[in-house]
């Protein structure tokens, strides 16, 4: 009996921002005490005639989507440039936590002037290198996982069968690599995706992610829209969760 | 080629880094900056002697480590439970229903998260109007303060939420991995309660094998910015809300004690992710 | 294999150091040669690009920018007009930083500022100017007016041009509350009378209200008027910060903190937190109904002690690279066409910084026509309460002292 | 011939490989007995390509191929435990190596299905590597490595996960395809019977050092070879 009520204690827990988010996207007139305003959808109609938050969705998932893309390619480079055919020094690979563990808003206002200097601030192209500082160390660092003892021996194996590098690259590692090039699409769509602080900063207010419009609603008090925003942020981790969930399960039934 | 990947690599990580201190230094002695008059040690003195250094640090330390503690309680509660010790294993509430919703969170930005539960916890928010509608309260006013208050327990609220299904997933994962339900058929069998298990086997070993994990997490806690922003109250503030502030304020005479701040504070992370990278290396190179 | 390490660990350090020692060059300004005649500047300025930095925390606004300004001239002059979100402050740190990085040229053109913004940024020397002149419009500006040609006791000199004037309002329930104070006494028992029913914001608006009153203390508030006075910012704001702390425990969360923006002061009113809010902009009460914010008995006021009435301007940044798109942009703005559309209530309520007087006929007209707002006093009745803004150190000291004796304490 | 000469190897101050000498008639077998940390393992890497020797050099029929890359010298290395490409059927790991010298598809294919029968695996060339037995793996392994004909094979214990009949078995079937293919090749064991049964002539590697013995009764006589206790054991028992 306690451990059910404790677990539906967690359980509503972890279920009340999500409520709240879908509730306010929906009401008006949030007046203290109703405990929900007069119901509308005029919140997401607004969406479809090129309001700001369908802007900013577009923004952000342009910008998700190159990072994701970009920094698992290059991570995957320099993860065949660490390993292919050796063991890299685990040192080396230590330095990608760096970047990784200071805070973003910090960073980026370190940073400021560089970006500055070169032009990229409050830049699409800012956001993205800035990014990058934080995704590509994290790829690598995803990538490293998959380079087992089997992998560089297997590797080694088709060498001495006669296939060159690129072919081994093409016909075993990047086969093997496929669960952790899926991971690694993910991961960096979700960062980049959740980011807040470094695209603040080095974008300047110029680029408006979904996180920048939140963050000023927010402090604009413009409850329903920031909710509407809220819930647009759930939505691609939700349908990526969804995919992964269903491929797990369906795995399991094999 | 591959040695310029490699260095490459290594400029990618180190640099960002290594010029943002340099540049932050300049700035804080008085060397760059357009209204820099030379270098001076007044702006980390002022810093120092303000307080503003010390009590920022015990904030933002004591944050972090109060949401962690707290996390790390409810995920060790929560993988006790999902784990079915002691319990019959076709009980109730349905398995991998529960399991999929305690990784909710992990759905949430940060700053989606703040603004959330803002409106959960704010005396006029979704609580307070429950309250105020079961008779609990009759004005706004009576509602305790939990956000913007000055101990942070939005802050910590917010960041529990964020990272309890982490820990948790975590716990459950580690328990299956050491096949501690044998262990706990065996401390039956040797007529241990669940309860001592759960404190004297369960507890301590999850926590040493999730260590370093948990001091991972301290450092990232270190650097949250959208939560405390939102939630914050104004008497204290975390570094990153600190810095941010100082730079961007009006006085401009301000902005080289942000980045007197900004080099303190990135210099705490380094010594703690060279710490943590140190005990890794012990335990695996 | 150390070596190869220990030599890019070297570059990377003295990379920084390097491009810091070049930054320390005097800045040259893109070039200064705006032309001297207007047909040519509408000429050069046709079909450009403008960057504009503005403060974007209101619908409203935002949409007047967007479905009007921006519309009206790439039709009239083809000019694109970009407009991105930055406050004060963040425009004064993009512009300081640009400089510091000896930028050549800016990445914006306009700026939207006023007081100590217009202050750091004449600190800094980052305005051009004086253009005002230039502008065909400006021949339209009530220059005489104090509350539009000084910007905290500051003259304007050109260097920023008035685009819209407003005054501090205090906002209420008409439903909940009927007794307002009107001066600093009646306030503190006001508040004590409704323990836990106000505060203000730990940001502009509300250093505006201490400001106000900062003034009235005074026995009249135009001592404050001028430079910066030590002796008298010493001696008014003891009072001041003495008459807080007493106001302290019958404040909103007994005075242990505030809130750190207007927009969370507007949410504490609206969930019935707090019995008032306030605002700049004496408008803001018409807006925020129209908008389903506020509960529609909100009502604004003006204290008999008075409140602040000043103007916001727009700037060019020194290092623009299209100060001809600019000034074409301001002009548009200071047109009557686009002040009247700003004026009117459903639209932004933004007052005019034009004289009436010196409009055609028609234009006199159709102000005179211009519908009243229903939820705020006229303005002519509210200006006859109006203050100076004082210079902006007062409230540069203000920010500081009350972070340090209300707050920090 | 094969001629391995003066082959050394170093990590740090480690000596792993000191002037390894030998030499191997093409189409015949040696057999090397090494215990492990003998630096078999090195040996064996740096014939295949794998690692680069610190000096020595490696000729076949006259070609030094040294300082060719791995996949340039035909010089296959087979494992302890077979590395089957996962992802690939038997079919495809069969034809793997002639898919990389672009051999049309019909040769090859009639090349693969005559392999498969060889090692009898003609019923199992749709499966993949988890779907087989520890011995069927290791014969596509082999089978693997000898359909592309290399100049050598090196073998590194292919036969010690296996069991006891199993192994018996795989003995037999290499030694009857590596003489229907004239594979030379290097087969290292710590199985002294091993290294009896599969090879021509025969060496014994001790710390890096190689002596080599070219005929069985050379061999044998060797004190560490361990064959004189093979044979008292059995006496004992008798």
């Amino acid at each position: 009996m306690v451990s059910r009520i404790a677990t539906y204690i967690v359980l509503t827990f972890v279920s009340l921002p999500l409520l709240a988010a879908v509730c306010l996207s929906v009401t008006d007139s949030w007046f203290f005490p109703s405990f929900i305003g007069s119901i509308t959808l005029e919140h997401y109609k607004v969406l479809w005639s090129g309001h700001e938050l369908a802007h900013s969705t577009l923004v952000s998932l342009a910008i998700a989507s190159t990072m994701s893309i970009a920094s698992t390619f290059i991570g995957a480079v320099i993860s065949v440039a660490l390993h292919y055919g050796r063991h890299t020094t685990p040192r080396l690979l230590a330095l990608g936590y760096f970047p990784y563990a200071i805070a973003p808003v910090v960073l980026g206002s370190m940073l400021q002037y560089y970006f500055l200097r070169l032009g990229l601030f409050g830049s699409l192209s800012g956001v993205l290198i800035a990014q990058s500082f934080i995704t590509i160390p994290f790829a690598v660092l995803l990538f490293s996982t998959f380079w087992s003892d089997n992998v560089i021996r297997l590797s080694a194996q088709a060498r001495t069968l006669g296939a060159s590098t690129s072919i081994v690259i093409k016909d075993i590692i990047f086969p093997m690599s496929k669960r952790w090039i899926y991971l690694c699409l993910v991961q960096c769509f979700l960062i980049s995706w959740l980011e807040y602080g470094l695209t603040r900063v080095i974008g300047a207010g110029e680029v408006r992610t979904l996180t920048v419009s939140i963050m000023s609603l927010a402090s604009q008090a413009s409850i329903s829209e920031a909710a509407v925003a809220c819930c647009l942020m759930l939505l691609p981790p939700s349908l990526i969760f969804m995919i992964q969930y269903r491929m797990v399960s369906s795995q399991a039934h094999l | 080629m591959r040695r310029a990947i490699k260095y490459l690599f290594i400029c990618l990580c180190l640099a960002p880094l290594l010029f943002g201190v340099i540049y932050s230094l300049g700035y804080s002695l008085g060397l760059a900056g357009l209204l820099s008059d030379g270098f001076t040690w007044d702006y980390w003195i002022g810093l120092i002697n303000s307080g503003n250094l010390m009590r920022s640090t015990i904030y933002t330390i004591g944050l972090g480590a109060c949401s962690l503690i707290i996390a790390v309680m409810a995920a060790l509660v929560v993988s006790w439970k999902s784990g079915r010790y002691g319990v019959d294993h076709r009980s109730s509430i349905s398995k991998s229903k529960a399991e999929v919703l305690i990784l909710l969170p992990l759905l949430f930005a940060p700053v989606t998260a703040a603004f959330c539960w803002y409106q959960i916890l704010s005396p006029g928010g979704f609580i307070a109007r429950a309250s105020f509608h079961l008779g609990l309260i009759h004005e706004t006013s009576e509602f305790p303060r939990l956000v913007n208050d000055d101990l942070g327990i939005g802050i910590v609220i917010c960041h529990v939420f964020l990272i309890l299904p982490v820990f948790s997933y975590l716990f459950t994962a580690t328990a299956h991995k050491h096949r501690l339900h044998r262990l706990y058929l065996q401390s039956n069998t040797l007529g241990a309660s669940s309860w001592y298990f759960f404190k004297k086997v369960y507890t301590p070993m999850l926590l040493q094998k999730n260590m370093r994990v948990l001091w991972l997490y301290l450092i990232f806690l270190l650097g949250t910015y959208e939560v405390p922003l939102l939630l914050g109250g104004s008497r204290s503030q975390t570094f990153s809300v600190f810095i941010a502030d100082k730079l961007t304020r009006f006085n401009l005479g301000d902005i080289p004690s942000g980045y007197c701040m900004a080099i303190w504070y990135t210099v705490l992370i380094t010594v703690m992710t060279a710490l943590y990278l140190r005990w890794q290396k012990s335990i695996l190179w | 294999m150390a070596s190869p390490y220990i030599r890019l660990l070297a570059i990377l350090l003295l990379l920084p150091v390097v491009s810091l020692s070049c930054g320390s060059e005097v800045a040259q300004s893109p070039s200064e040669n705006v032309p001297a005649d207007w047909s040519t500047i509408a000429t050069q300025a046709q079909g450009s690009t403008v960057h504009m930095m503005m403060w974007q925390g209101d619908r409203l606004i935002n949409k007047y920018m967007q479905d009007y300004v921006t519309p009206r001239l790439s039709e009239l002059y083809g000019i694109e007009l970009i407009v991105t979100d930055g406050q004060g402050n963040q425009v004064v740190n993009r512009l300081m930083a640009e400089l510091e990085a000896n930028r050549k040229t800016s990445d914006l053109d306009i700026v939207w500022i006023n007081g100590e913004t217009f202050y750091q940024l004449r600190q800094i020397d980052a305005l051009y100017g004086p253009f005002v002149q230039k502008l065909p419009h400006a021949d339209l500006i009530d220059l005489n007016n104090p509350f539009i040609s000084m910007d905290f006791q500051q003259a304007i000199d050109g260097y920023e041009c008035p685009w819209g004037n407003v005054q501090m309002i205090m906002i209420y329930d008409s439903l909940q509350t009927s007794d307002l104070p009107q001066d600093m006494t009646e306030w503190s028992r006001w508040v004590q009378d409704n323990p836990g029913r106000f505060t203000w914001s730990n940001d502009f608006t509300g250093m505006t209200l201490l400001k106000s009153w900062l003034m009235s203390l005074a026995d009249d508030p135009s001592v404050f008027y001028g430079e910066f006075s030590e002796d008298l910012y010493t001696t008014y704001s003891k009072q001041l910060w003495a008459r807080i702390e007493n106001m302290r425990p019958y404040l909103w969360n007994e005075g242990r903190s505030f809130p750190a923006s207007l927009a969370q002061l507007h949410q504490l009113y609206v969930n019935g937190e707090v019995d008032m809010t306030m605002s700049n902009n004496d408008s803001e009460v018409d807006n925020k109904i129209s908008q389903g914010v506020f509960p529609t008995t909100s009502r604004a006021y003006v204290p008999a002690m008075g409140t602040i009435q000043n103007s916001h301007y727009l700037g060019i940044p020194r290092l623009s690279d299209n100060k001809v798109g600019a000034l074409q942009v301001i002009n548009f703005l200071l047109s009557p066409e686009a002040q009247y559309e700003k004026s009117q209530s459903a639209v932004w309520g933004d007052g005019t910084v034009l004289d009436r007087d010196r409009l055609s006929p028609d234009w006199q007209a159709k102000w005179t026509g211009l519908a009243q707002r229903s939820h705020a006093p006229p303005r002519e009745e509210i200006s006859k309460r109006a203050l100076q803004e004082p210079a902006p150190e007062y409230m540069i000291r203000l920010f500081e002292d009350f972070r340090k004796r209300i707050i920090e304490q | 011939m094969i001629t391995i000469k003066d082959i050394s190897k170093n990590y740090g101050n480690t000596v792993i490989l000191r002037r390894v000498q030998l030499s191997i008639p093409v189409g015949s077998c040696r057999s090397l007995l090494g215990e492990s940390g003998s630096g078999k393992s090195t040996l064996l890497k740096i014939l295949a390509g794998l690692e680069k020797p610190d000096s020595g050099s490696f000729i076949y029929q006259g070609e030094e191929l040294i300082n060719k890359p791995a996949e340039k010298r035909s010089v296959v290395y087979l494992s302890q435990d077979p590395l089957l490409f996962p992802h690939m059927t038997v079919y495809d790991n069969l034809a793997y190596g002639l898919r990389v010298r672009k051999m049309p598809s019909s040769t090859l294919e009639e090349k693969v299905i005559t392999l498969a029968q060889q090692i009898g695996l003609k019923e199992h060339l749709k499966k993949h590597p988890h779907q087989l037995s520890g011995g069927q793996r290791q014969r596509v392994n082999f089978g693997r490595s000898v359909i592309i004909t290399p100049r050598m094979l090196l073998l590194d214990e292919p036969f010690a996960s296996l069991d006891a009949t199993t192994r018996g078995k795989m003995q037999e079937l290499y030694l009857d395809i590596s003489r229907k293919y004239q594979i030379t090749s290097l087969f290292v064991t710590h199985d002294v019977r091993e290294a009896l049964i599969m090879g021509d002539t025969y060496g014994i590697l001790r710390n890096g050092s190689l002596s080599c013995y070219d005929t069985r009764a050379l061999f044998i006589q060797q004190p560490d070879s361990g064959v004189a206790e093979e044979i008292n054991f059995w006496k004992s028992i008798q």
